[in-house]
């Protein structure tokens, strides 16, 4: 499968990085293939889904996505912490995606989690109802609901 | 050539085959061809007594261990030819009746086994001059002492007989045992010959009164001597041969023989004399005055038994002076006394062992030994009533017997030593003639019962389990044997004199030459003096004792059954068993926190202890890093954290809080420059938290624990010091500094090891080995845990141990 | 200047790490005492991060990310002792 | 170089591990093991005489010299325990040939028992005071699990305190070695006892021995021993008779080996403390030996009495002490398991445990009783059994160096030894036959074989101590100047 | 409602072969940098642990169908068995070499009996974790 | 100061304000009412922190040894990657072992679902 | 530093100690890993906290700091993982079998 010879090429990277020498030598990755041959023939029947190179910029962008998601919730938890009175109003609300498999799935309740003021608690057997525990959860139905179709499309991009 | 090994040797030998040959032979009755080991072995040693008589001495060695000393030596000389003679002599009369007085439904082959080993240990013990070889003989006669008398060893009376002669006589022989070694340390040899030779050397030590003391605790349990005589009248438990063999004739000889053997050595001593003397005084006495009241006729001929024992014994010690004044020709009129001795040693062993054997025909011909049931047998068994006479006339004494020569030298010596100008004897010395006299007062009772209350007087038929008749030839002949010998000895003893006693005389005074000088002529009459008005007076007193027995002998009610020695013996094994139960019990508390705090105590006590008592502490800050702000909070943390494992009331906050000291640990090991170990612990403490978790599904949850208070503080208090003692002992070392420590080697690891990684440089290669040991544990635990688990005894294969 | 902030930042660290030793402590639940671990081991990555500075050496970068790894283990784990008993399943339902 | 010496450590190790594969057949188990367990005592018995001609043997492994790497050292001192280790162990697996049962032979028993001689082979050869730790733990380890074998309740509820006092005598031995790097900074144990010489055992040094002298004591028994009744009392007998054997052996060792070569300073201080809990040990040991009816809880006393008797020859620390200690604990390993497979197979023949349950066995199983017998004398020290030798050594220099109270204690205890387990003859072997001859439960050839032997084993050292008394003066010599030992490790290839 | 564990086990999938990769690194570079068979072995019992916290245990040995204990018990004979080797060269028990050589493709390299032995001890300890950790959970 | 010095104090700076973002978080974890609400302290605010200080030292290490360290980047992953898998699993598990929402929560559209029994 | 590293040390064995006097075994287990926690620290400290440099040639010069304690922690610290996994099992075994956790329970009597 073509996804697991990414896998290894990435596993092979990963070594020649891990030896933090002032070079990049292809010897080291080479050796670092080898281990990843080793880690994939042994763990192959864990490996089901795809992975295609050519969707990198689809994940950079995502991972950006990720990062100032972080950032924002941050700022606004340390507000609220820092606020003198505690005026939050916590709750759960539910919410119903339209993605699907469990990589989609992953990606999106990873970024509502980080998304300010709320934490993906419970996902349905079936995978398409989010269970979300909100700081405060006027503002934070609000946000998700804001941001939420921009996540899905994000995450689309990668993986369709 | 005959050597005298060979005459240990065989009875080993033969009780080797025994069980063999009785499962080849079972019609013949294996006691025919054991008693061929005895009558050889005796007429082995009969012809050497001419030679022995004219001082000739035979040596011979064998190596056992000789890088300690400890050989083979046997060496026969005339104190040694009398107890062998005795010992092979008796021997073979003794099988002979066995072979009568057990049927062949007995465990013969264990019988004749047992026997021959006692007969081989006696051996050895006689003619063994290495002391170490003589107490393995030594050992082993009470060894097989005590599988004969436990021979019915279904009746607990033999059991309990059993274990009492054997404890008591080998604790002796223990006694014995360090007295032979602190005479090893004094002289450097192991060989009694080479002791006597140098005994000047010994005199002065420091040890020597204690040897002696032990020495003769060895004898005196052996030759049953007040007070641990107790062990003799319950070994009558054993057959009637053993008991006339080893209990009267032989092995309670043993202790005899030790103390004529060691008279050269001691005898000069005045300890030596009084405890020698006085105890077998006491002894005489006791034994004498205890065999007035039994009922049972062995127990009456073993407490006799033991009053002979004690008059032999006393007679030693009384002989003993003569070495007070060395040779001179005042001083062999001492030497009289052990003279007596050893006469009386021979004519002791004739006549009680007629009598015993006597009884023993009693016993298995009318079921019963019991004088209350018995009477008037004298027609009914004419040839058992004339031995029975003869053994117990000699036995009080009177004349026609050889009792009567040794008695009367008895009485003489004990007259004779009030003549003595040492050890105030002069003044002291009256109470051996009054104790002796007293003795044999009862002596010459107890003889009287033997005669009159069992073979005249009305007969008790109804009183039997079996018709009255004589006994059969076979159990007749050794006990008219020795009876026989009773009477010849009276007749002829300067035989007895001239080519036994003469040549053992010069054994025991090997500084007075000439053996002849000290041996005196027997005779039945040599005038009227003091001994013979005392037998007189025994006589006649005695006869007027035997006549009011019914008016006196309420006085033994007297003496309360709760203070008698047995009762002190019994009382404290049992005192001893119930109170080491109670007191192991009470520490023993199967308590987990006991054991540790016994353990945790014993370290605060002594390395606390010795810690300050020697002034070791010492402390310096001087050498101590830099601290920083964030180091200290983090020392806090942790202070904090392991304080709150205490007080947490759920198990998995505690396991939290170890988690987070792992962690702690771990930045502690980045902050000291340790980065294996960092790594190390994080995920070992990482997984062992985990085991905990995967543990606690099968655990109960923590309930609140009711610990007394007390405990708590007890507690408190041995985790303080605890904490407190490896603080301080490590404060200490922190500020001992004065070797440089081997590890500026291992920075050559590149150079060496070809690795730039010190720490793991040393676990692969400098200390690998560690390394794979450490995998090794590692692997024993998990395949532990695997097979606790899941390889567990089902219900059913139980081993076959716990069926 | 450089290493008076790190040093700052060291203690404020130690402090968090204080912090969260009170709500292990503190509990109630076992759900906090965990989140308050989880927050314990990422300050120690960030410690380590800043010790690694101090004492230039990059002798101590696998710790960091061996910590990462198993704060996160951890954290699976008692999330599923609290929620199940059990924290490997021999078969679980789906 | 002697690679040979690093056998008796590395082969029960391997052997244990291929055994792993092999735990379905375990007949081949069988015949492997107790192959092994032959070779070792051939190897032990080589090695032996080499030291012989060849003085002191070592190995520094990796080729790291001393005091740099790990080495082992093999003096006759160290050969003579593996020796009957081996021997005791050999055929303490005999005896679990027919007793153990299948189901126990599957749980890995025979890997587990050549771990534990490993560990026992290891500490009793290992020349670095670490090393000995870590030798400990795999014999400790080997112990826990082999004391669990087969998980009865009694059993585990046992091993808890068996293993948290372990762990705590351990930990201890950490403390220790902390101290011990922390002053010194050495672990070789020759090079620990030439600093010790040239710096002066101090009161910090003399401290830090204390602490090591509670360690080895926890192992050994020596006034320490609470855990060892209980612990001794629960296993499959042929363990117990293992345990029995070689666990407070080990612990024996340590002592003579670190009070002898590195800490022998001050022995006004540690020599006597030693002798005060070794004369201890003899009264208490004594007062349980006959405090219960339980044969297996007799013999363990019995145990805690020859760990203090022995201990009494190090306390005196003369060459004659050393010489009587060696002899007598050679006896004891081999007496010792005699008498805990005696215990067992009593127990195993009547199903029950106190001796006045138990009644004429000797006329159900003669020969078996006459081996109780043996063993009684043996242990009683009765002549010319093998007891009797060390006896008269320990008695000896304890005399010349005028030490009489433990001279007493000692003489008086094997008095106590001869009572206690005459209680057991007495009351079990002979006495009225309980058990008709139907009811017999038969008495394997496979259980009576290896305690004949064993008697074999203990007349042998009796009657022949002249063949073995060279080496055991050798090891003596070696323990009284440690001179030899350190000229043998630190004087260069 | 069942547990929906999706998200885990997604996660787990990325994050388990970061660790194992990990865990080989440390295992072989512990001879120049920290490391070495023993952390890399517990590193990668980690993964291994990981596995089954986030599925369970009979899906997990249908994918990794080994006996751990064995495992285990090859750890050790390697790295018992690298210290016997010694013997048959003659050189004292554990006696690690170690040489550099000129290999194609990977240059000049470093080879170290060491590393075997390391090897060893890293199965040992994979081996001995796992066995613990699934002996406790297949428990009753 | 030269340009690396520069950077290694912005660096420093960086770790600093990671440092007091933990604090805050820190913080959070004592100040919020239930588990659930400091589980969003925990994994964004103490999460931030440790990428802040994380990056720091990659930079620091960057400038001043001229190393790009993957071990570095790695952690940085995996911290971005399990912090929010960790609040999830955390709360989920809170909230089935029956942990209490605080007082103030008004809504809690999941415990008709999961405990309906409680009605 | 050193000093200080020493006191925690103690508060950590007190501790310990405390632990594993008591009744319930998950405690005595709990303490005998603070135990070993005190000694690998003690080691360490004892060892010589030189200021020297992380014992990595390549990484720094020297001086280093001591290596042979780090390697002997290490050793230790395997070695009390597997007893402590040993000890957890056994615990909850004896419980399975002996219906209980509390040692005191688990005395058994000397003659039974
Ligand atoms: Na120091
Ligand atoms: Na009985």
């Amino acid at each position: 499968m073509p996804a697991q010879f990414l896998l290894n090429l990435f596993i092979a990277f990963l070594w020649m990085l891990l030896q933090d020498e002032d070079e990049l030598k292809i010897t080291t990755f080479f050796g670092g293939f080898i281990v990843g041959i080793v880690i994939i023939f042994l763990m192959h029947r864990f490996f089901g889904t795809q992975f295609y190179l050519r969707r990198l910029y689809s994940i950079i962008k995502l991972i950006f996505i990720f990062i100032s998601e972080l950032a924002a919730s941050s700022v606004l938890i340390s507000r609220q912490i820092l606020s003198p009175k505690l005026k939050i109003k916590p709750g759960i609300f539910t919410y119903r995606t339209e993605l699907q498999g469990d990589w989609e799935i992953t990606t999106l309740a990873m970024l509502l989690t980080l998304t300010p003021g709320s934490v993906v608690m419970e996902v349905n057997p079936e995978g398409d109802m989010f269970y979300i525990h909100a700081m405060d959860i006027e503002q934070s139905k609000a946000d998700v609901l804001r941001s939420i179709t921009k996540f899905e499309k994000a995450i689309m991009e990668v993986t369709r | 050539m005959f050597s005298v090994t060979f005459a240990i040797i065989i009875p080993f030998i033969i009780a080797a085959l025994v069980p063999f040959i009785y499962r080849r032979f079972k019609l013949l009755h294996i006691g025919w061809f054991v008693m061929l080991v005895p009558i050889t072995l005796f007429l082995m040693l009969a012809r050497l007594i001419p030679s022995v008589a004219s001082g000739k001495t035979y040596i011979h060695t064998y190596n056992w261990i000789p890088s300690l000393n400890i050989n083979f030596t046997t060496y026969l000389d005339g104190l040694s030819m009398i107890l062998g003679l005795l010992i092979t002599g008796v021997g073979s009369l003794v099988i002979l009746y066995s072979i009568y007085y057990l049927s062949t439904k007995e465990s013969l082959q264990h019988f004749y086994c047992y026997l021959l080993l006692f007969m081989g240990a006696m051996l050895g013990v006689v003619f063994s001059d290495n002391l170490m070889v003589l107490y393995v003989f030594w050992e082993l006669t009470s060894v097989s002492s005590f599988l004969l008398i436990a021979f019915w060893n279904h009746r607990k009376a033999s059991r309990l007989g059993a274990q009492k002669a054997m404890l008591i006589t080998v604790s002796g022989g223990i006694a014995m045992l360090v007295g032979f070694i602190m005479l090893h340390t004094m002289s450097d040899t192991f060989s009694i010959r080479e002791i006597i030779a140098n005994v000047g050397d010994l005199t002065e030590h420091a040890l020597f009164i204690p040897t002696m003391i032990l020495v003769l605790l060895g004898a005196f349990t052996k030759s049953a001597q007040f007070p641990f005589h107790i062990w003799l009248p319950d070994a009558m438990e054993a057959p009637t041969p053993v008991s006339a063999y080893l209990h009267s004739a032989t092995m309670v000889k043993a202790g005899i023989y030790l103390v004529a053997r060691f008279t050269p050595v001691f005898g000069g001593d005045q300890l030596w004399f009084w405890v020698v003397s006085g105890v077998g005084m006491i002894t005489l006495f006791w034994g004498s005055f205890n065999a007035v009241r039994q009922t049972d006729l062995k127990a009456l001929l073993a407490y006799s038994t033991i009053s002979q024992l004690g008059l032999i014994m006393s007679l030693l010690g009384l002989g003993s002076i003569a070495l007070q004044y060395g040779y001179s020709e005042e001083s062999i009129i001492y030497t009289q006394a052990t003279f007596a001795a050893l006469f009386h040693l021979i004519n002791h062993s004739t006549f009680k062992g007629a009598l015993f054997m006597v009884v023993g025909i009693l016993d298995h011909e009318l079921g019963t030994r019991d004088i209350r049931r018995l009477g008037g047998l004298m027609t009914f068994m004419p040839f058992t009533f004339t031995v029975g006479v003869i053994g117990s006339l000699s036995m009080a004494g009177l004349p026609l017997f050889n009792g009567f020569l040794s008695k009367e030298m008895f009485f003489a010596a004990t007259v004779q030593i009030m003549n003595a100008d040492v050890f105030s004897l002069q003044s002291l010395g009256i109470i051996f003639p009054i104790i002796a006299w007293i003795a044999s007062v009862f002596t010459f009772v107890y003889c009287m019962i033997i005669i009159f209350k069992t073979f005249l007087g009305p007969v008790q038929p109804e009183k039997l389990d079996k018709p009255l008749h004589e006994a059969p030839v076979g159990m007749l002949i050794s006990p008219i044997i020795l009876s026989v010998f009773v009477v010849g000895i009276f007749f002829f003893p300067n035989l007895l004199g001239g080519y036994i006693l003469k040549p053992s005389m010069e054994s025991i005074y090997p500084t007075f030459g000439d053996p002849a000088n000290l041996t005196p002529s027997i005779h039945a009459w040599h005038g009227i003096k003091p001994e013979l008005l005392m037998t007189i007076g025994v006589v006649l007193v005695g006869a007027l004792l035997y006549r009011l027995l019914k008016k006196w002998k309420p006085v033994y009610g007297l003496l309360s059954s709760r203070y008698t020695l047995n009762a002190y013996y019994n009382n404290f094994l049992s005192f001893a068993e119930s109170k080491s139960t109670n007191v192991t019990n009470k520490y023993m508390t199967g308590l987990l926190r006991d054991y540790l705090v016994y353990i945790y105590l014993f370290f605060i006590l002594t390395v606390g202890g010795f810690f300050f008592y020697s002034g070791a502490f010492s402390i310096s800050f001087s050498m101590d890093v830099r601290i920083r702000a964030y180091e200290v909070i983090l020392v806090g943390v942790m202070a904090v954290a392991a304080v709150a494992m205490l007080f947490s009331k759920s198990r998995m906050t505690a396991t939290l809080l170890n988690g987070v000291l792992g962690y702690s640990i771990a930045i502690f090991f980045v902050i000291f420059r340790a980065p294996d170990l960092a790594l190390t612990q994080l995920v070992v403490e990482s997984i062992t938290t985990a085991l905990f978790l995967l543990a606690f599904s099968h655990l109960p949850d923590w309930k609140k624990e009711r610990v007394p208070s007390k405990t708590k503080i007890t507690n408190a208090v041995i985790s303080v010091g605890t904490g407190a003692v490896v603080v301080l002992v490590a404060l200490a070392v922190l500020n001992y500094d004065r070797f440089e420590t081997i590890s500026a080697f291992f920075e050559n690891a590149y150079e060496l090891a070809g690795g730039a990684n010190i720490v793991n440089a040393i676990l692969g290669d400098f200390r690998g080995f560690d390394t794979m040991l450490e995998v090794v544990v590692l692997f024993i635990a998990g395949l532990g845990v695997y097979t606790m688990i899941k390889l567990r005894a089902k219900k059913g294969d139980e081993n076959i141990e716990n069926k | 200047m450089v290493e008076k902030i790190l040093f700052t930042a060291l203690a404020l660290f130690a402090i968090t790490i204080v912090i969260a030793l009170v709500r292990i402590i503190k509990g109630p639940s076992i759900p906090d005492r965990a989140v308050a671990l989880d927050m314990i081991g990422v300050n120690l990555i960030s410690m380590i991060a800043v010790i690694s500075i101090v004492l230039k050496t990059k002798a101590f970068l696998e710790a960091i990310l061996i910590l990462g790894i198993l704060a996160f283990i951890s954290t699976i784990a008692i999330s599923k002792y609290v929620e199940r008993g059990v924290i490997v399943e021999r078969k679980s339902d789906d | 170089m002697n690679n040979i010496i690093v056998l008796p450590l590395i082969i029960p190790i391997m052997v244990g591990v291929i055994l792993v594969f092999l735990r379905p057949y375990v007949k081949t188990q069988r015949v492997i093991s107790l192959v092994t367990m032959l070779g070792m005592v051939g190897i032990s018995l080589y090695i032996l005489n080499k030291i012989q001609t060849d003085g002191i043997l070592r190995l520094d492994f990796g080729g790291w010299e001393p005091p740099f790497g790990i080495l082992f050292v093999a003096d006759s001192f160290a050969m003579l325990f593996v020796l009957i280790a081996n021997i005791v162990t050999a055929i303490c697996l005999i005896y679990a040939f027919s007793s153990i049962g299948e189901s126990h032979e599957k749980m890995f028993f025979y890997p587990f028992v050549l771990f534990l001689i490993a560990g026992v082979n290891g500490s009793f050869l290992t020349g670095d005071l670490f090393n000995l730790f870590v030798c400990f733990e795999v014999m400790l380890l080997a112990s826990y699990v082999l004391i669990t074998l087969g998980g009865k309740k009694a059993q585990l509820r046992e091993s808890i305190k068996y293993v948290v006092i372990n762990i705590l005598s351990s930990w201890f031995f950490l403390v220790a070695l902390a101290y011990l790097y922390g002053t010194l900074g050495t672990l070789n144990m020759a090079h620990l006892s030439e600093r010790v010489a040239e710096a002066g055992q101090g009161p910090l040094l003399t401290t830090i021995s204390i602490l090591f002298l509670i360690v080895f004591s926890l192992k050994a028994g020596l006034l320490l021993f609470f855990w060892l009744p209980g612990s001794y009392s629960v296993p499959p007998t042929a363990i117990a008779a293992l345990f029995g054997a070689l666990l407070t052996k080990v612990g024996i060792y340590a002592l003579f080996r670190t009070f002898t070569l590195i800490f022998y300073h001050e022995p006004s201080i540690t020599h006597t403390l030693i002798g005060i809990m070794a004369g201890v040990t003899l009264v208490v040991g004594s007062i349980g030996a006959i405090a219960y009816q339980d044969v297996r809880l007799i013999s363990s006393y019995n145990v805690v009495i020859a760990v203090g008797f022995i201990l009494v020859g190090l306390a005196v620390a003369t060459q004659t002490s050393f010489e009587g200690s060696i002899y007598y604990v050679m006896h004891d390993m081999i007496a010792k398991a005699m008498l805990f497979l005696i215990a067992g197979t009593m127990i195993a023949l009547t199903g029950k445990t106190k001796i006045d349950e138990m009644s004429g066995l000797i006329r159900n199983y003669p020969l078996f009783g006459w081996m109780v017998f043996v063993v009684t004398c043996s242990l009683a020290g009765i002549p010319p059994l093998s007891g009797f030798v060390g006896k008269l050594l320990v008695g000896e220099a304890a005399i010349e160096s005028g030490s009489y109270v433990l001279l007493a204690l000692a003489f008086i205890s094997s008095i106590v030894v001869l009572y206690s387990l005459l209680r057991i003859f007495l009351n079990s072997i002979f006495g009225e036959t309980i058990i008709s001859p139907e009811d017999e439960v038969p008495l394997k050839k496979g259980m009576i074989v290896p305690i004949i032997l064993l008697a074999i084993g203990t007349v042998f050292l009796g009657l022949g101590a002249e063949f073995i008394s060279g080496y055991v003066s050798d090891a003596a010599r070696t323990l009284s100047n440690p001179s030899v030992y350190i000229e043998a490790v630190l004087g260069g290839n | 409602m069942k547990i929906n564990d999706v998200i885990l086990r997604t996660v787990t999938r990325i994050v388990v072969f970061i660790i194992l990769t990990f865990g080989v690194y440390l295992f072989l570079s512990g001879h120049n940098t920290p490391g070495g068979g023993f952390i890399g072995g517990l590193v990668l019992a980690s993964a291994i642990v990981l596995l089954y916290l986030s599925n369970d245990i009979e899906k997990v040995q249908k994918s990794l169908p080994l006996d751990f204990k064995l495992v285990a018990a090859s750890g050790v004979l390697l790295a018992t068995g690298t210290g016997l080797g010694s013997l048959l060269f003659g050189v004292p028990f554990m006696s690690q070499t170690f040489a550099y050589f000129d290999l194609p493709v990977f240059g000049k390299t470093e080879l170290t009996t060491v590393t075997i032995f390391e090897a060893g001890v890293a199965l040992a300890v994979v081996g001995v974790v796992v066995t613990i950790i699934l002996s406790i959970s297949e428990d009753e | 100061m030269n340009a690396n010095q520069t950077i290694e104090l912005g660096a420093a700076l960086l770790i600093l304000l990671g440092s007091i973002m933990s604090v805050i978080s820190a913080l959070g974890i004592i100040r919020l009412p239930d588990v659930y609400t400091r589980s969003h302290a925990a994994t964004k605010s103490s999460t931030l922190a440790v990428l802040l200080s994380l990056t720091g030292a990659f930079v620091y290490f960057w400038v001043h040894e001229g190393l790009i360290s993957v071990r570095l980047l790695l952690g940085i992953v995996f911290v971005f990657l399990t912090a929010p898998v960790a609040g999830h699993l955390i709360t989920r598990a809170a909230y089935r072992a029956r942990v209490k929402l605080t007082d103030d929560s008004s809504d809690d559209e999941l415990k008709d679902v999961l405990f309906p029994e409680d009605k | 530093m050193e000093t200080l590293i020493i006191l925690l040390i103690g508060i950590l064995v007190a501790v310990a100690t405390y632990l594993i006097l008591s009744r319930n075994i998950i405690r005595v287990i709990l303490g005998t890993a603070v135990l070993s926690h005190a000694v690998h620290l003690l080691i360490l400290t004892l060892g010589g906290l030189k200021t020297g440099n992380v014992p990595l040639l390549t990484e720094a010069d020297a001086p280093y700091t001591d290596a042979l304690p780090q390697a002997l922690i290490l050793t230790a610290i395997v070695i009390s993982f597997a007893v402590t996994a040993f000890i957890l099992v056994l615990a909850y075994r004896a419980y399975q079998d002996n219906g209980t956790d509390d040692l005191d329970a688990l005395r058994g009597t000397n003659d039974e």
